[in-house]
């Protein structure tokens, strides 16, 4: 119990990332009908750009109270969003928007994210380094454990804890910002039917931009949120990315929601692939299975669901 | 409109068809007497290192190039070859399917006198045949497979000790004071053969193994550490690379797991000790080779380095520095016996004896460094560095 | 002056010129009818006087002011109001959400004009918290003019409001229609059921390959032999 | 109802076009000066490199150039209507293949004195002695480069003032520079004295000549603007197959009078030489004569005759022409093997056998020839136009109807490049043809079928190229696990088998996943690649191997009666083998494409329902899509596993097929020929750049490249007939006058 309890957390804090990127995909799904594959850069410069900013005020072996250490995160999880933004803004800029001008087919934005994605990973490298472990400074004892889950021995550690709770929050308010305001309805509004919504005055155009920059500023959290608990570089985003990209479509994408159930639901399936009763010495389907056994849950979803777990809901359903 | 986008794309096409046919040659040899006028004084040799220079692994490409860098820059400021010599960079993405096309760009210049690399192991495999055709010397200094010295590749040499010399040793180590072990590998040619060695050995020994597997390209060692404390192995073995090995040291200290760490060499660097801090003490390396960073001439390459490439040697740099320079001594040797080609140099590097900055390297008649000169010796970290604990097979 | 004028537009996709130099007013307080065979342009015009196409040539003025080339989110501010061929609706949203969508040009939707929405299609209340995609077709046609209204339009833009629907919603919603142009909305208004368009309009057009062929008062294209035969299907002794 | 809010565009400073168009030349100048320049960041201090890029003086170029193009973008409408006088596109074009030539071509691949860049060989050049005055003043720095820009300036000059004066005096400065460029560049080579490889300071001279021919139509031509699909379509319907005889004369002249035929010891040896070199040797009288005098009179005869039917436009000569154009081509290649062959019974230069040594000059005497006996051939078949067609020079220039000939003339151009530009390449460009670009050419052909065709989405298509290797793993044994001895096969063998075990696997992943749409799809098939690669590392019941791959897989090799083929290490000889399957797959699905099949596709791509409606069975069709496309991926597995003689699982890694797809993609989705284009495009660009960038930041280059791309040409470098037609609607390409843009535009990509 204490075992599974133990993988649960580790699954949750590895699903509330995928969670954060997914939101990405599906948000920019549900106005374009578009899989962004460039969103997996946006979470790689959220993390460089984080560490940029938190590295000019803390440094490695310091040693902060609690109140400094959530400042620093708060400070981090800002600069990765606002980073993060604005790269999505530029993104949709210059490789969706000229081509939404020319009225090119589906694939070909496919294409020129996928350029995009090629070019701004590089250049990160290209103007950082291209080593595959840089590291955010330790100024806290990350694994120092908070708290026992109680009637076992499972621990949640520091930085579980920051991951869990500030994707929840991030979360949620996304979740209000799309449900509650204007912002919100104006991107279902092109969601589910463009040129009507523009008939009502929403100006497609900023829409689809605005909509990029919030998958923007999550998608860098995130990056932040990942750089903190692991490492950066500047290939960092693809297996994030095509994750996130598996957990969107498994909730079912265009639908916010459905993104956040999917994350978490692949970031504990990859972590409970051990616990598996036949995993054992010499069993089958040990941890280097964990990426078949989470394609072939996405399948079996699909399969039974063909549009996800919750179904599209932000995108129409064509 | 139309018509001026097509002809945008077919003078595009058209400079691109040119600077195709721009290399074209006559199939042969190639190249021009080695006493040309023009510019350049005396003969010019050629280095040539094939290895990832683009892509995801780049980063070990460009500490090896660094590497052969160094080494003949510091030959040509030294003057004393009576040559000059150049580099000649084969990018071959760390892919074995792209390293046919690296190595053809590497022999069709005939100045080109040997290779340092390929860096990886499939790409040796996937290019040795071919330099062997062409008497083309190749010194690696990073692919570590231990079948490679078997496929006969006839120029083929090695500057780092094979992955089965050490996996044996460190697992009888291992033997003598764990029941229990877990060996992990990263899924990588390099990391699964020194695990599987490692596995066969302590089984071969009475102990009891478990075995799991984690991609190289995964940062998240969760799961898989929370795995190894709750099988209750008395130690660890990790076969795979140094910054996948600083991540797992840390998921590991994360959960408390309480065994011994054990590694291979492809652990055992900064790069680990840097990464894993505090989380890297205690563990343990298994390693063919003297300690680089003690012997005086590696402090000096250390030096050089530095100050030339603005970020201290990583992995694989000292050992492509030692490779050219035993290339370059090879070349110096032949040229000194009389005829300088592929083959005469080939010649020379089979018998070379040469007190590297990794230790003092001598090939066996397959181009491997022979079994018996390289003790496997262990190493520690303690405090954040890594200090020798001497010959294994002797380590208490 | 007219509230709006459209002088001599030509309207191309790609190479097919889908408007050949058009020209017709809407006077304040009016109900206009468009009217044409399937493919004349009807839906065009009026796509490019509610912003959503572009012409390549000619103006069009509203309340004296160029306003071509504007685009459709833009264009709702000063008052024009597209209801789309084909209803339109958000169907992933409730009744509610979309008549505030109707009214996304203003900071707060007016409570007034809600109730009297509401007030004009009851149905609506009664369906106030359902998803628009589950309501009939003739529901969702007084709810994307409900929606349309929400916008407080000087010009409503009507397409097809009958498309598909029962001969008794038709009426309905004809009468509808009347009541809102009653209450002070011009309404220029596209249909293929020419009998009743041309009952409830003041004046019409008629439209043929993107041209105008025919224009009147609604009583004097009613009795137009060319329409009888061509939009009414009569049979004309010659 | 209430007023009116007035609202307009240009409210606020951010929205004023102008402003937002500074801005975004100011930023694209600064990412440009990021990409460009030696910096790299290090692990010491993070920032370096960024300060370096941008806090340097050098930043204040690139902000130059952003203003430049910030005015250029600005005055473009003004600029326009220049741009279509006559001679402005090949000055332009000129213009840029002399910087190329200049700045990014090697002009020398001599090691001894350069690392093969202009600049290096100039250096020392201007400073050797014994080189001639003249030559020595063109390589002093900014020389060149100030006669360039003169011709080019006054070149531009006459195309705007449309001054004769000028553009004769142009054109002559043009001249003069090109013939500068070459004669010092030819007395450095002979200083050198070694052959010469590079073909820069040719490429500068072709630039020099295009700006002079610019100079030159613009005194000659009348009109006011210039109509080049006009003019192409006017050079192919004067008379079929001309075209064709006019470059087969210009190759032939290279060919017979300049270039190497026989190069043993890099020695520059022309027909001349060669014939001289082997008067006395034991060479067959046919070679000796066809090296003698034959060579020459064939080629004078074949290029008379194919001339002088294409010009009567009689059949009967056509036919003739035809035929004497393919017995010079087999006498030419008899010539080239015994030369070679008597070359390499002496072991001139290590050559060991048949077809070593050879320089380019046989190759374009062969190119000639199979052009001119094409040009024969297309006269035959184009009948007598002078009757049927009254064709109107307006008609021509609107290029409305079939031009005849044309579409043959092009693929005639294609197999004479695939035919004989390999042999004269240089073994590396050779490695490339075979191991990367044939290799991705023929999975473009095989997943354009999934993507182009039939509309569907797979991002795992590089699975089955995997499963097409370890199937000819497994067969000749180069696996653990070893088949039964009476199965083991050689690889040529194991395609048929290859072909099989995919259109199995294409039709148990289709079958339980083709309902899905779209990117449903795509994810499914992106897993299943995924899951592939990872059965292959993970090794179960050992048959695959794992990391370590599968060595040793032997070379192909055909021993059937008396014929032994034996594909060793040369790549030549599988390249000719990639030829004879990418030709079939091409004939296969050529008529495919045009079949009922074909029309299904087509339906289900542009609407799955109506397609349904119609009575298309469309899992089917799907799946046969699919499978189709598996089978030629499993194809070039079998051939890539026999040729590299080993894999391992990182071949098959998802980036691979992401790039399949965007070779497919970006050259033109649905078109055959685009999508080979593609596949040979962005496989030979990395290798392209790797000597003109540094290595690490090709793919930062690729990635803009694709960018581009896909920005300024959506449909790919080579459309479909039929897609372009689902994007513009079924008329004619959007023109410029285009102005009913939807406000929304391309929003909601699904219909």
């Amino acid at each position: 119990m204490t075992d599974f309890l133990n993988y649960l957390v580790l699954g949750l804090t590895r699903g509330s990332m995928y969670a954060l990127i997914a939101l990405g995909y599906t948000l920019v799904y549900g106005v374009l009908q578009l899989i962004n594959f460039a969103h997996s850069e946006v979470f790689m410069s959220g993390a460089f750009g984080s560490y940029l900013i938190v590295g000019m005020f803390v440094h490695d072996g310091q040693h902060l109270a609690w109140w400094q250490v959530t400042l620093v995160m708060f400070l981090g999880l800002l600069s990765g969003a606002l980073v993060g933004a604005a790269v999505a803004w530029g993104l949709e800029r210059v490789a969706y928007r000229p081509l939404r001008r020319r009225g090119a087919p589906k694939l070909a934005f496919l294409i020129s994210a996928i350029g995009m994605s090629f070019f701004l990973s590089q250049l990160a490298g290209k103007l950082f380094n291209r080593l595959s472990q840089n590291q955010f400074p330790s100024y806290f004892d990350q694994n120092k454990a908070v708290f026992t889950i109680p009637g076992s021995g499972a621990t949640v550690s520091r930085i579980q804890l920051i991951v869990i709770v500030s994707a929840v929050i991030m979360m949620v308010f996304l979740d209000r910002l799309v449900s509650g305001t204007k912002l919100g309805r104006s991107i279902r509004g092109v969601a589910e039917d463009a040129p009507t919504a523009a008939l009502m005055g929403i100006d497609i155009d900023k829409t689809i931009s605005r909509t990029f920059i919030i998958g923007g500023a999550l998608g860098g959290a995130a990056g932040f949120l990942f750089g903190t608990t692991f490492v950066f570089s500047n290939i960092m985003g693809f297996i994030p990315g095509v994750k996130a990209f598996a957990a969107a479509v498994l909730g079912g994408i265009g639908n916010i929601r459905g993104a956040m159930i999917g994350g978490l639901l692949l970031g504990v399936v990859e972590n409970l692939v051990p616990t598996f009763p036949w995993n054992g010495s010499g069993g089958w389907i040990g941890l280097q299975w964990t990426d078949v056994v989470a394609f072939v849950v996405l399948v079996l979803v699909l399969v039974f669901r063909p549009t996800g777990i919750l179904g599209e809901r932000l995108g129409r359903a064509a | 409109m139309r018509t001026r986008t097509l002809v945008n794309v077919a003078a595009m096409s058209a400079v691109g068809a040119l600077a195709l046919t721009a290399c074209s040659n006559s199939t042969g040899g190639g190249g021009l007497s080695s006493s040309a006028g023009g510019g350049g004084g005396g003969t010019t040799y050629t280095v040539a290192f094939e290895g990832p220079l683009s892509g995801d692994n780049a980063q070990l490409g460009i500490n090896e190039v660094n590497g052969v860098q160094l080494a003949i820059d510091q030959a040509n400021a030294k003057k004393d070859l009576g040559f000059t010599v150049k580099l000649l960079k084969a990018d071959d993405g760390g892919d074995a399917s792209k390293a046919p096309a690296a190595a053809a760009q590497v022999l069709q210049d005939a100045t080109v006198m040997g290779v340092v690399g390929p860096s990886f192991s499939g790409a040796s495999k996937a290019v040795g045949k071919i330099y062997g055709a062409a008497n083309l010397t190749i010194v690696n200094p990073s692919a570590s497979n231990g079948t490679l010295q078997t496929l006969g590749f006839p120029t083929w040499h090695r500057v780092v000790p094979n992955d089965y010399a050490e996996g044996p040793a460190v697992a009888d180590w291992m033997a003598k004071k764990f029941k229990k072990v877990f060996v992990v590998n990263d899924l990588s040619d390099y990391g699964a053969g020194v695990a599987g060695a490692v596995e066969k050995e302590l089984k071969a020994k009475g102990v009891t193994v478990q075995t799991a597997g984690v991609d190289a390209k995964t940062t998240d060692y969760g799961a898989i550490s929370q795995t190894v404390k709750q099988s209750g192995a008395q130690a660890m073995f990790y076969g795979g690379y140094d910054a996948q090995g600083a991540l797992f040291a840390k998921a590991l200290t994360a959960v408390g797991f309480p065994g011994a760490r054990v590694a291979g060499n492809g652990v055992k660097s900064s790069v680990f000790t840097t990464g894993a801090g505090a989380a890297g003490n205690g563990w343990y390396f298994s390693c063919g080779c003297q300690d680089a960073t003690v012997a005086p001439s590696a402090k000096d390459f250390t030096a050089a380095y530095t100050a030339k490439f603005n970020t201290p040697p990583s992995t694989y740099s000292p050992e492509a520095f030692d490779a050219t320079n035993i290339l370059l001594a090879a070349i110096k040797a032949a040229k000194a016996a009389g005829t300088v080609d592929r083959k005469s140099v080939n010649d020379q590097v089979s018998k070379t004896d040469f007190a590297g900055i990794t230790g003092q390297i001598k090939f066996g008649p397959d181009g491997d460094l022979p079994a018996g000169t390289g003790t496997v010796n262990l190493y520690t970290q303690k405090d954040g560095k890594i200090i020798s604990l001497g010959d294994v097979s002797k380590a208490s | 002056m007219s509230l709006l004028e459209v002088d001599d537009i030509e309207v191309r996709y790609g190479a097919i010129r889908a408007l050949k130099g058009v020209t017709f007013d809407v006077n304040e307080g009016e109900v206009v009818a468009l009217l044409g065979a399937n493919g004349a342009g009807k839906t065009t015009t009026q796509k490019t006087v509610s912003g959503m196409l572009r012409p390549s040539l000619g103006e069009i003025r509203f309340d004296g002011q160029r306003i071509d080339g504007i685009p459709a989110h833009q264009l709702i501010h000063l008052g024009i109001c597209h209801v789309p061929e084909g209803r339109r609706v958000f169907p992933m949203m409730t009744v509610a959400e979309n008549l505030e969508m109707g009214a996304f040009r203003f900071k707060k939707p007016d409570s007034t004009i809600h109730d009297r929405v509401i007030e004009l299609f009851p149905r609506l209340g009664e369906r106030y918290k359902q998803f628009a995609g589950t309501l009939s077709g003739g529901e969702q046609q007084m709810l994307a003019i409900g929606r349309a209204l929400m916008g407080k339009p000087r010009l409503l833009l009507l397409d097809e409001p009958s498309m598909g629907l029962a001969p008794l919603i038709i009426k309905q919603i004809f009468d509808i229609v009347k009541e809102i142009n009653e209450q002070g909305v011009t309404v220029l208004l596209v249909e293929q059921n020419a009998a009743q368009a041309l009952a409830l309009a003041d004046r019409g057009y008629v439209l043929e390959t993107g041209e105008i062929v025919l224009s009147g008062t609604g009583q004097e294209l009613l009795t137009d032999d060319r329409i009888r035969a061509a939009y009414l299907g009569e049979e004309i002794a010659s | 109802m209430s007023a009116s809010v007035q609202r307009r565009p240009g409210e606020s400073i951010l929205s004023n076009p102008l402003v937002g168009r500074a801005l975004g030349c100011l930023a694209l100048s600064f990412v440009l000066a990021l990409m460009i320049g030696k910096q790299e960041g290090t692990q010491q201090d993070f920032g370096l490199a960024f300060r370096q890029a941008v806090l340097g003086p050098r930043i204040l170029w690139f902000l130059l150039i952003g203003v430049l193009v910030f005015v250029l973008l600005t005055f473009w409408p003004r600029v326009q209507p220049y741009l279509n006088r006559p001679g402005i596109r090949p000055l332009a074009v000129g213009g840029l293949t002399v910087v190329v030539a200049y700045a990014l071509l090697k002009w020398t691949d001599s090691t001894a004195v350069s690392d093969g860049k202009f600049g290096t060989l100039s250096d020392a050049a201007s400073q050797t002695g014994t080189l001639a005055p003249l030559a020595r003043t063109f390589f002093t720095a900014p020389l060149p480069w100030v006669l360039f820009l003169v011709a080019f300036a006054v070149g531009a000059a006459a195309v705007v003032i449309r001054r004769a004066v000028l553009s004769w005096v142009g054109a002559a400065i043009a001249v003069l520079a090109g013939v500068w460029a070459w004669y010092s560049h030819s007395l450095v080579q002979s200083l050198l004295g070694s052959p010469d490889h590079s073909t820069g300071a040719l490429v500068a001279l072709l630039g020099f000549l295009t700006i002079a021919a610019a100079c030159a139509a613009t005194a000659l031509s009348a009109e006011e603007s210039a109509n080049t699909r006009g003019f192409i379509n006017g050079v192919f319907a004067w008379r079929p197959g001309m075209p064709l005889v006019g470059v087969a004369l210009l190759l032939g002249l290279a060919g017979f009078a300049i270039a190497t035929w026989f190069s043993p010891g890099n020695r520059n040896a022309t027909l001349v030489d060669t014939a001289s070199m082997f008067s006395t040797t034991g060479l067959s009288p046919l070679s000796k004569a066809y090296l003698g005098w034959l060579g020459y009179v064939l080629f004078a005869l074949s290029l008379a005759l194919a001339a002088y039917a294409a010009y009567r436009r009689d059949a009967r000569l056509g036919w003739g022409a035809a035929g004497l154009g393919l017995v010079s081509l087999v006498l030419n290649l008899v010539a080239l093997h015994d030369i070679s062959a008597v070359g390499a019974s002496t072991a001139y230069d290590g050559a060991t056998g048949a077809w070593q040594n050879l320089g380019t000059g046989g190759w374009l005497a062969c190119a000639t020839f199979l052009l001119l006996a094409g040009a024969g051939y297309i006269v035959a078949t184009a009948g007598s136009e002078r009757g049927t067609i009254a064709r109107t020079k307006a008609d021509i220039a609107a290029g409305i109807g079939k031009i005849p000939g044309k579409s043959k003339a092009l693929i005639l151009f294609v197999l004479a490049g695939a035919l004989f530009y390999p042999p004269m390449a240089t073994p590396f460009w050779q490695k490339v043809l075979v191991s990367e670009i044939g290799i991705y050419v023929l999975l473009a052909i095989g997943l354009n079928v999934v993507v182009g065709w039939a509309g569907l989405l797979d991002l795992g298509f590089i699975a089955f190229y995997a499963i097409g290797s370890y199937t000819t793993a497994y067969f000749v044994g180069a696996l653990p696990i070893q088949p039964p001895e009476w199965m083991r096969l050689s690889p040529l063998l194991c395609i048929p088998i290859a072909i099989i075990i995919c259109l199995i696997a294409g039709v148990s992943l289709g079958a339980p996943t083709l309902r899905l749409r779209g990117d449903y799809l795509a994810i499914v098939t992106l897993g299943f690649g995924e899951i592939i690669r990872i059965v292959a590392v993970n090794n179960p019941g050992n048959f695959t191997n794992g990391p370590r791959g599968a060595f040793g897989i032997p070379q192909p090799e055909i021993h059937l009666g008396p014929i032994h083929i034996d594909w060793g290490q040369a790549s030549l000889q599988y390249w000719y083998l990639l030829l004879v399957i990418v030709g079939l797959v091409i004939l296969a699905f050529n008529r495919l494409e045009q079949s009922r099949l074909g029309r299904a596709w087509a339906a289900i791509r542009e609407d799955e329902v109506a397609a349904q409606a119609t009575g298309v069975n469309t899992t089917r069709v799907k799946l046969l899509a699919f499978a189709i496309g598996a089978s030629t991926s499993g194809v070039a597995g079998v051939f890539f596993a026999s040729q590299i003689g080993y894999i391992n699982p990182d071949n098959f890694v998802l980036n691979n097929s992401i790039l399949v797809v965007a070779y497919v993609v970006f050259g033109g989705m649905g078109s055959l020929p685009g999508a080979m284009a593609g596949a040979a495009v962005l496989t030979w660009l990395p290798e392209f750049l790797k000597d003109q960038v540094p290595a690490e930041d090709r793919q930062m280059w690729i990635g803009a490249v694709i960018l581009l791309m896909m920005i300024f040409r959506p449909a790919g470098l080579i459309p479909a007939k039929r897609r372009a037609a689902e994007l513009h609607g079924l008329d004619e390409p959007s023109s410029a006058e285009t102005t009913a843009v939807a406000a929304n535009e391309g929003m909601g990509a699904t219909k």
